[in-house]
């Protein structure tokens, strides 16, 4: 570990040693907003030293973690939205915790769970690559049953925790395989022993099966798909923001890093199984959500069908597909925390806002909440002048780019049967407010009138992100293109 | 060398804890098969190490164990809560959210 | 060496195969002790006596128990079966499957040919050196990942502070 | 004077137009003051022109007048131009002239109806679309005209909308002709494509260059305009919109449905007759048409009960002979029955206008009788309407166009003698209906009373067509009976005249004028025979088998309405009467799919976590299977 | 003066946030800054119309006024605005009719009346960006980008069914339109392998040589997405439904604008852009709009509902539209342009006075009118005057175009076009049928009924005069976008030469890469 490597590693430290001084703070006294803050500064101090680490990027720390400016991009989108969370968070809590008891761990959590995202963007290893994502799966776990004097949030955990222990478990299983077949548990070094054989042993062909698979159990990609909607109901409508994002931009890094590292899409049977799993997420994900009642759960159909149309862009292979790749999740990022946010600031202390009846005629009421909803639902749904136009440009320009006809074509149908329940969102927006105002459980609404300014700071931005980057993303572009020539540089680089 | 059979075996105990996952009600005795699987995958690791001679696979053995402890710490805190919730620990009562 | 191996593979698995369908907790609990420690010896026998002594250690020891507290604490969950706990038979299976396990470790002392003691130096040195050599950032990672083990804990495992009245 | 041209269809437009704009607010006077005025005036400058026309230009060739191009374009250059010569400036004449009559006599006929200034309005459109028509010297702005006119004898068939009936009739009046006016533009579209010209006279001299005669080019284009000539002209097969064509008021039918509009047909062949020469067959087929129409129409026109019907079969009878003569090549002969015909039909139109109105609206002949003594002014001019449709000889202007098409049709190297015969038995026909008419109406007793006789604005025009009916027929005599001919050569500057067969000299033709004048004065005769007795003859005739088989058979116009009710109009509401469509319904089974797989894949979201984790266990077993294996 | 195309695009959507606010402002305001914005725009397209001797400009590739500012340069996308011929009379005509369909909610739309106005203008402001961009991109981005707003306000101001009639609308839309997309990003990829660069630039991509597999697919995308936008069967389906459902205002602009846009699609891209693909694909084409003018009409004879009617009939015009657009004749793409005009202010007009009825009588079927003539005799002659618009009365602008369609026509597909005229006899059928049924008749109605206020009768009266001045002297919209047609001709001819020859590199070809900034 040389001053060098300590440089590199930065914001991953500065993180580290953040969530120990909250922890500290928190034991010290107890203040909700003060803690808050914190948090909030501690992402933006980690998200400021990443400019002055890309100067030097890429470097190696030991055979674990590879930091370039391919992580960092993905570091700032983590961070950017963890940022986001925070400030929905803040209002969100206040109304849930009318106690106060035990609000400021939430923070910390978070935290944790952004520095598990952190790892992730930067490992090459299996060791980095399984503690990451276990510190962002443990601590995500608690966030979900945050709310513990709920029914849903338990349920949600208690889904969550089983399944994604699982999920680990098949992870783990498979990289042991691979570490079998290979040697070896850096990405590279499992990538080559396919390089160097004519036939790919089974074994090891397993292995990044059960990988994959568990990569997609996190990720929610159908037929793995299943507790994604229970979750994201029962989740804290933050919570779900989060883990529709920070945790799924933060593995798609990783996966994108380790597919392009292995070289796993030079293996047809592994373009075939990434195929199948596109097109049945977008199919699923989408059927699902056709006629859902519940915004939650729609949304999260949605992100099932929005990680296919992601996959198709990775399945492109090569740079077009990388630069694709990260578009798509910053966009989807921005998209996802601009709904969910809606939902958050939304929500009231009953619970959160989920029903499409909570939402009917919303735009009267409050104009400037439905108009963001509307915007992100466009967004999703890939309408021009949105971020989300250009990340299905993306996405097809990648498939386009390298052939997929069929795929391509399989985004494009789904795109317009996902319209439908997007539209039929929107539409309720408009419509017209209900006479008797209670929720298919009999409680009476009493519609918040104010989310917070906080909350409606970020999504303030959030809305300003989606439209700059519908209108003129060719700064982006830009970004996106230099730090993922980096990824592809050093693959190349060093075999 | 034993690491195939000890692989083998590995397989065998996965699909053991697999099976208890799915057959089991109570969410401690799922929780109980999840051990399993990671024991099985840690003993895969390990005999990936007795194969190549390595100190690697005992050090992954080391992090799942790390991850074991965490996450049953964790999940048994979320049982206790279900517990003095719900009164139950079955996990087919906790089927509210669905559709 | 190898009839070892196939022996404890064979306690192993016939414990975990109780463990999954034995009805009562602490049984399950005792049956998983016992494959856990018979895992011990097949990691012993694969040379990786590290993992064995912490297989024995953690796993058979803090985190069994951590279960076996959990059981305990869960109250009318485990009331209702604790005179079924006293019954003899319940015993007996894990009982057998350890001594089974007692003997081999036995054989083992006594034969004293083992494949661990073929490696130069000791296993612990090498594994010691790695962990904190290459895999420091591991162990700084792990050391995290117990952090939010013992908030979420904490907090999940906790009743409110006005239920607590 | 000739450049005044334009404004002779213009002027009735502008009157269209203020009626139509501002017509509710003017009085009545003031409206009868526009919509006449501006169509006298129309006919003075007509008569101006005329001057001019009759002396100024050297061999009255032709005039042409170009106000603006209307269409331009590199491929297609078509004027709003106007073309005049004889042929135009005979039918422009006729049309100013009787049209301004006929809005004389509406002023007065329509005194007391609400729709006064529409009225006037759709009348005035009408003059200036049929002046379009006929003074149009390219075939695109003859068809504006052409679809003007039908436009604006649907609006009249059906001016008192609040009938339903006359709202269909007027539907179909105007679809009958439409089926017709696409056939016309599909011949339009023929010729330019081949021609790449549009103006009637380039189009001919081109057609006479490029195509040989009887050439299938020719022959298509031909056919395609005759079933626009028929559609217009209430000819077989499309003749079935005339009868119900009577719901209009009476100066309507007079105008458009017997004088001008419906020959718009004759004049539309006559134009193109170059084209016509060049596919003989099809002008056979003209002949025929015309022929059986005549027949057909002459035979109906006995047996109707409305006195309009009567006469709106007799129009197509009347028209079925100038398509006679058209087909026999006696283009000038049909011509001048178009003159005569228009000045007799309006004037019985007219007179039978003035019988309905002094009936208070009553139409059934059976109802009247007797009305020679009450409407002594009606009666005569009546009668002499009739007599010059029936060609009585010698003193109505009918017997000297009806003697020229038959004498025509019995010496033209195109025609067959089964044609002459037939055309003599329609003339017979035509007495026996013409007096039919007369003798129910006029003599007998009284069965319904009159309330007087019409005023001046009504007997003016009456009379004076009554004066046009006994003279036209003086521009043309034959020269068994004289000699004067200035019909024929007038127009012998556009259209050619007719050779004869070898072999026809005077005694033959002197010959052919008696059987005519026998066959008309025999039908006048059997027509006093029948219907002039108090028990009628006929009632028995018609008790017996045959009148029971072809009375009914001809009341409905030799069943034409049924046939195209069974054939066309039936499966057309059939296949209409379901308003949804089964593209639509495809597209619906794609939305029930997708609901049925939503609920479908929605009952597996159970929300049990050991089913998820079944799942999941099942999908790694087959990803690794398919996968990995 | 490029500037003025940018203006042009503008000035609606910048009206628009404030004819939203104005809201609060006062009853009308909103309704008067859209007026004002619209008739700004429209006096704009004038002065560039009388400025801009329209002799001179010769369609494709030199434009009259041109405007390009990079956008995205990493996919050779530009803001790139060009004004031929073609889209003058098309912007003129959305202006137009822009300032109808506001007058037409005057008394039609009373709630939520500033956010109607905001929609409009920004669906306006769509429609005109896409008669003026001429980067794929930036035309998929206005192509798009109009169909949120007049999705909202098919949801929210429309009829009973209208959430199915939006949703369909909607979802038919962007299924044709991401088929666009997918073959744009494949041409400019493909251009990319030529030399290097991706562009997404009209010339550019004009001149790109394809292989013909590739052509084909391509060149059925484009086809495809301009069609369901036009539309024509068998993509129809969402027409009746969002014709009929729409408020009356939008109604005009769905019929008057949003089909031309398809329309104009198929004008300036997939006929230009794949001529040899085209020509093979003609007959089918032309076959197509020929079924489409029957299918629509005998559906509009079947229609009850008044509005269904109108939209059937409309789905029947729009397929002289594609008859014309694939003859590739100088006549028939003459006709194609007025027909788009005259097709505009017809059913915009009839539009109009359904709305009107609708007003009165609170119903659309014309089972419950009948007799209107008497009570509302102003509402009645206006209809007539429309219906014989619709039916291709001469004189008419209406006929100008469907006769130059068919004339041009018939020397390509005598067949398709003989079927095509049976539509004017079926044209003549529902037209006078919905006369007959709505107007004629017995009278029901016993109480008094307001007919046309001043206002509106005046507007149609404009419609109506200027139905009368295309329909007698057609020049103005002839001769502006003459250049552009006889450019489409001349393209289409080419390939017949190139083909033969080496293919040309494409930049040779154009010479667009002069004019980048």
């Amino acid at each position: 570990m040389s001053l060098q490597d300590l440089i590199v590693l930065t914001p991953i430290l500065n993180l580290g040693i953040f969530c120990l001084v909250t922890m500290l703070a928190i034991a010290f006294r107890r203040n909700h907003a003060r803690i808050a803050a914190f948090a909030f500064v501690a992402c933006l101090l980690t998200l400021a030293t990443l400019p002055w680490v890309a100067s030097a990027t890429p470097r190696a720390v030991t055979a674990l973690l590879i930091v370039d400016r391919y992580a960092l991009l993905y570091m700032g989108i983590v961070l950017c939205t963890t940022m986001m969370v925070i400030g929905l968070s803040y209002h969100y809590l206040h109304i849930q915790f009318r106690e106060r008891d035990g609000i400021e761990e939430y923070y910390l959590l978070l935290l944790l769970a952004t520095f598990g995202g952190l790892v992730l963007t930067v490992s090459v290893h299996f060791v980095s690559f399984f503690l990451g994502l276990e510190l962002l799966g443990l601590s995500l776990c608690s966030l979900i049953g945050y709310v513990r004097t709920r029914r849903h949030p338990m349920e949600a955990a208690v889904k969550y925790l089983l399944l994604s222990i699982s999920a680990s478990a098949i992870l783990l299983f498979g990289m042991a395989l691979l570490y079998f077949e290979s040697g070896s548990m850096t990405f590279r070094g499992v990538g080559m022993v396919v390089k160097q054989v004519q036939a790919v042993p089974g074994l090891w062909l397993g292995g990044v099966v059960l990988v994959f698979i568990g990569i997609a159990l996190k990720l929610g990609l159908a037929p793995f798909h299943m507790w994604i909607p229970d979750v994201y109901q029962g989740a804290p409508a933050p919570i779900t923001a989060y883990i529709a994002t920070v945790s799924k931009g933060a593995l798609v890094a990783l996966l994108l890093r380790f597919v392009t590292d292995i070289g796993a899409l030079e293996l047809p049977s592994l373009v075939h199984l990434f195929s199948l799993l596109a097109v049945v997420s977008m199919v699923v994900g989408n059927v699902l959500a056709l006629f859902q009642q519940n915004v939650k759960r729609l949304l999260a159909y949605s992100s099932i069908a929005h990680l296919g149309y992601l996959l198709v862009a990775l399945l492109a292979g090569g740079p077009t597909a990388a630069e694709a790749v990260t578009f798509y999740v910053i966009v989807y990022c921005a998209m996802t925390l601009g709904s969910f946010g809606v939902v958050t600031a939304y929500s009231r202390e009953a619970g959160d806002a989920e029903q499409f009846e909570d939402y009917r005629g919303l735009f009267w009421t409050r104009p400037w909440l439905a108009a963001m909803l509307a915007l992100s639902l466009l967004s999703l749904a890939g309408i021009p002048v949105t971020a989300g136009f250009i990340g299905k440009f993306y996405a097809i320009a990648a498939g386009v780019d390298a052939g997929l006809w069929w795929l391509v074509l399989a985004l494009i149908g789904n795109s317009v049967v996902s319209l439908y329940y997007y539209l039929r969102l929107v539409v309720t927006l408009f419509g017209d407010k209900p006479a008797s105002a209670t929720t298919p459980q009999g409680l009476a609404i009493e519609s918040p009138q104010t989310s917070g300014w906080m909350a409606i700071c970020s999504l303030g931005l959030v809305a300003s992100i989606i439209l700059i980057i519908g209108i003129y993303p060719e700064p982006l572009m830009e970004l996106i293109r230099t730090s993922v020539s980096n990824l592809l540089m050093v693959a190349q680089q060093k075999p | 060398m034993l690491s195939t059979p000890a692989l083998l075996l590995a397989t065998m105990l996965f699909g053991l804890g697999l099976i208890g996952l799915l057959s089991r009600r109570n969410i401690l005795y799922m929780l109980l098969s999840l051990e399993i699987m990671l024991n099985a995958a840690a003993l895969a690791f390990i005999a990936g190490g007795a194969r190549w001679g390595q100190v690697d696979g005992e050090i992954m053995f080391l992090f799942i164990l790390t991850l074991a402890a965490a996450e049953v710490s964790v999940a048994l805190g979320i049982v206790l809560q279900l517990s003095y919730r719900f009164r139950t620990l079955d996990a087919d009562a906790f089927s509210e959210m669905r559709g | 060496m190898e009839t070892l191996f196939y022996i404890a593979a064979a306690v192993t698995l016939l414990a975990t195969l109780r463990v999954i369908t034995h009805v009562h907790a602490v049984h399950a609990l005792l049956y998983l002790v016992v494959a856990l420690i018979a895992l011990s010896l097949i990691f012993y026998l694969l040379g990786a006596e590290f993992a064995a002594a912490l297989e024995i250690i953690i796993y058979g020891g803090a985190i069994m128990v951590l279960f076996i507290f959990v059981v305990m604490l869960l109250g009318p969950l485990a009331v209702e079966q604790e005179r079924t706990w006293l019954t003899p038979g319940a015993w007996v299976g894990p009982s057998i499957l350890a001594l089974v396990l007692l003997g081999e470790v036995g054989y083992l002392i006594v034969a004293g040919d083992l494949p661990a003691i073929s490696i130069q130096e000791p296993r612990q040195k090498a594994v010691s050196i790695a962990l904190f050599g290459p895999y420091i950032i591991g162990v700084e990672l792990a050391s995290m990942l117990l952090l939010p083990g013992l908030i979420g804990a904490y907090h999940l495992g906790r009743r409110l502070s006005s239920e607590a009245r | 004077m000739m450049n005044l041209l334009w404004l002779i269809p213009i002027l009735p437009l502008a009157g269209f137009l203020i009626l139509a704009l501002h017509g509710e607010h003017l009085s009545r006077r003031l409206v009868a003051w526009v919509g006449c005025g501006s169509v006298g005036m129309s006919a003075c400058i007509t008569a101006l022109v005329g001057v001019e026309f009759f002396h100024g230009l050297p061999d009255r060739a032709s005039y042409q007048q170009t106000m603006w191009n209307w269409i331009d374009t590199s491929e297609m250059t078509v004027g709003l131009s106007w073309h005049l010569d004889a042929l135009s400036f005979l039918m422009v004449a006729v049309i100013t002239g009787i049209g301004f009559l006929i809005h004389l006599y509406s002023t007065e006929y329509l005194s007391d109806d609400d729709g006064y200034a529409r009225f006037f309005a759709y009348m005035n459109l009408f003059v200036s679309a049929m002046l379009t028509l006929v003074l149009a010297d390219n075939l695109l702005l003859l068809y504006l005209g052409w679809e003007g006119v039908g436009l604006c004898s649907y609006l009249l068939i059906g001016f008192w909308y609040h009938k339903p009936e006359y709202g269909t009739a007027a539907q179909k009046a105007f679809i009958v002709t439409r089926i017709g006016d696409t056939a016309f533009a599909v011949g339009l579209f023929i010729i330019f494509t081949q021609l790449k010209t549009l103006s009637i006279q380039q189009v001919q001299t081109l057609a006479v260059e490029a195509w040989p005669v009887g050439s299938n080019i020719a022959m298509i284009v031909a056919v395609l305009l005759l079933i626009g000539a028929v559609g217009k002209s209430a000819q077989l097969p499309l003749q079935v919109w005339l009868p119900d064509a009577m719901a209009g008021p009476t100066p309507v039918s007079a105008l458009i449905h017997a004088a001008t509009m419906v020959t718009a047909g004759v004049y539309l062949i006559a134009r193109m007759h170059d084209l016509f020469a060049l596919a003989p067959l099809v002008q056979g087929i003209v002949a025929v048409v015309g022929l059986l129409t005549l027949l057909l129409a002459a035979s109906s026109a006995l047996v109707q009960h409305d006195i309009k019907r009567v006469l709106a079969y007799s129009t197509m009878s009347q028209i079925g002979y100038m398509f006679l003569a058209l087909g026999v090549g006696a283009w000038s002969a049909a011509l001048f029955h178009f003159l005569t015909h228009s000045c007799f039909k309006a004037l019985l139109f007219l007179a039978a206008g003035s019988v309905i109105h002094s009936l208070h609206h009553e139409q059934d002949i059976f109802r009247m009788g007797g009305l020679r003594r009450q409407l002594p002014w009606t009666f005569w001019t009546f009668l002499i309407g009739a007599a010059a449709m029936s060609g009585v000889p010698l003193i109505t202007a009918g017997f000297y166009s009806k003697d020229w098409i038959l004498w025509s049709v019995w010496s033209s190297p195109l025609s067959q003698q089964w044609m002459w015969v037939g055309a003599l038995l329609g003339a017979f026909l035509t007495g026996l209906y013409s007096f039919r008419l007369i003798f129910r109406v006029f003599f007998g007793e009284v069965r319904t009373a009159a309330h007087g006789e019409p005023g001046l604005a009504m007997r003016v025009p009456l009379v004076v067509l009554a004066g046009l009916s006994l003279s036209v027929g003086f521009l043309e005599i034959p020269h068994t009976l004289g000699g004067l001919s200035l019909f024929g050569p007038y127009l012998s500057q556009v259209l050619p005249t007719m050779e004869v067969r070898p072999g026809m000299d005077d005694s033959s033709e002197a010959f052919e004028q008696i059987a005519v004048t026998c066959s008309a004065l025999l039908g006048i005769g059997l027509a006093a025979f029948f219907f002039l007795p108090r028990v009628s003859v006929v009632d028995r005739l018609v008790g017996t088998a045959v009148g029971r088989f072809f009375v009914p058979f001809w009341q409905g116009g030799w069943g034409f309405d049924r046939l195209y009710e069974r054939a066309f109009i039936q499966p057309w509401f059939a296949l209409t009467r379901d308003a949804g469509e089964f593209l639509d319904r495809g597209y619906g089974v794609l939305v029930t799919g997708a609901e049925f797989c939503h609920v479908r894949l929605s009952r597996t979201q159970t929300g049990h976590i050991r089913w998820y984790a079944a799942t999941i266990a099942v999908g790694t077993l087959m990803l690794l299977g398919l996968f990995a294996l | 003066m490029p500037m003025t195309l940018w203006l042009l695009i503008l000035i609606p959507m910048l009206a628009a946030p404030l004819s939203w606010m104005g809201q609060q402002w006062s009853r009308h305001a909103a309704r008067w800054i859209a007026l004002g914005a619209l008739s700004l725009d429209f006096l704009l397209a004038l002065v560039l119309w009388s400025q801009g001797p329209p002799g001179s400009a010769s369609g494709h590739g030199s434009w009259l006024v041109e405007s390009q500012t990079s956008w995205i340069p990493r996919w050779g996308i530009s803001l790139h605005l060009g004004l031929d011929g073609l889209s003058l009379v098309l912007i003129l005509l959305t202006a137009f009719l822009g300032i109808i369909a506001i007058i037409a909610s005057w008394t039609d739309i009373q709630n939520r009346v500033g956010f109607f106005h905001c929609n409009v203008l920004l669906a306006l402001g769509g429609v005109i960006g896409v008669f003026l961009a001429i980067d794929l991109i930036l035309f998929f981005f206005f192509w798009e980008f109009m169909l949120v707003p007049i999705y909202l306000l098919i949801a929210v101001w429309g009829h009973a069914n209208r959430r199915y009639a939006s949703f369909k609308f909607f979802l038919f839309t962007q299924a044709g339109s991401l088929l666009l997309l997918v073959a744009m990003i494949t041409m400019a990829f493909l251009h990319q392998q030529a030399t290097g660069r991706p562009s997404f630039d009209y010339a550019d991509l004009m001149g790109l040589t394809l292989t013909r597999e590739m052509a084909w697919w391509l060149a059925l995308a484009f086809f495809i997405a301009f069609v369901v936008k036009l539309p024509a069967p068998p993509f129809h389906t969402w027409l009746p439904d969002t014709y009929t459902e729409a408020p009356t205002g939008v109604s005009i602009i769905l019929a008057g604008l949003l089909a031309k846009t398809g329309a104009y699609g198929l004008l300036r891209y997939t006929v230009p852009m794949f001529p040899e693909i085209m020509s093979e694909f003609a007959p089918f084409a032309m076959g197509l709009g020929a079924a489409g003018i029957l299918y629509g009409a005998v559906l509009a004879c079947s229609q009850t509902d008044l509005k269904r009617l109108i939209a059937y009939s409309s789905l029947s015009h729009m397929g002289f539209i594609l008859l014309g657009a694939f003859a590739m004749t100088e006549l028939a793409l003459q006709g194609v342009v007025m027909q788009l005009v005259a097709h505009g202010l017809s059913t915009g007009g009839l539009f109009l006075l359904a709305g009107a009825l609708y007003e009165r009588f609170q119903t659309r079927d014309m089972r419950q009118m009948g007799g209107l003539w008497k009570v509302i005799p102003r509402v009645a002659s206006m209809a007539l005057f429309f219906a014989c618009a619709s039916l291709g009365l001469p004189g008419l602008a209406n006929f100008i175009g469907e006769f130059l369609v068919l004339f041009g026509s018939y020397s390509v597909q005598p067949i398709i076009t003989i079927l095509a005229s049976i539509g004017m006899v079926m044209a003549a059928i529902y037209s006078l049928g919905m006369m007959q049924r709505t107007f004629f008749g017995q009278l029901r109605e016993t109480r008094s009924i307001p007919d046309l206020s001043n206002v509106a009768f005046g507007t149609l009266l404009l419609m109506a005069v200027l139905q009368v001045w295309l329909g007698l002297y057609p020049r103005p919209v002839l001769a502006t976008t003459k250049p552009v047609v006889d450019a489409l001709i001349q393209s289409a001819s080419l390939p017949a030469q190139a083909s033969h020859s080496v293919p040309v590199m494409p930049s040779t070809l154009f010479t667009s890469q002069a004019n980048t900034p």
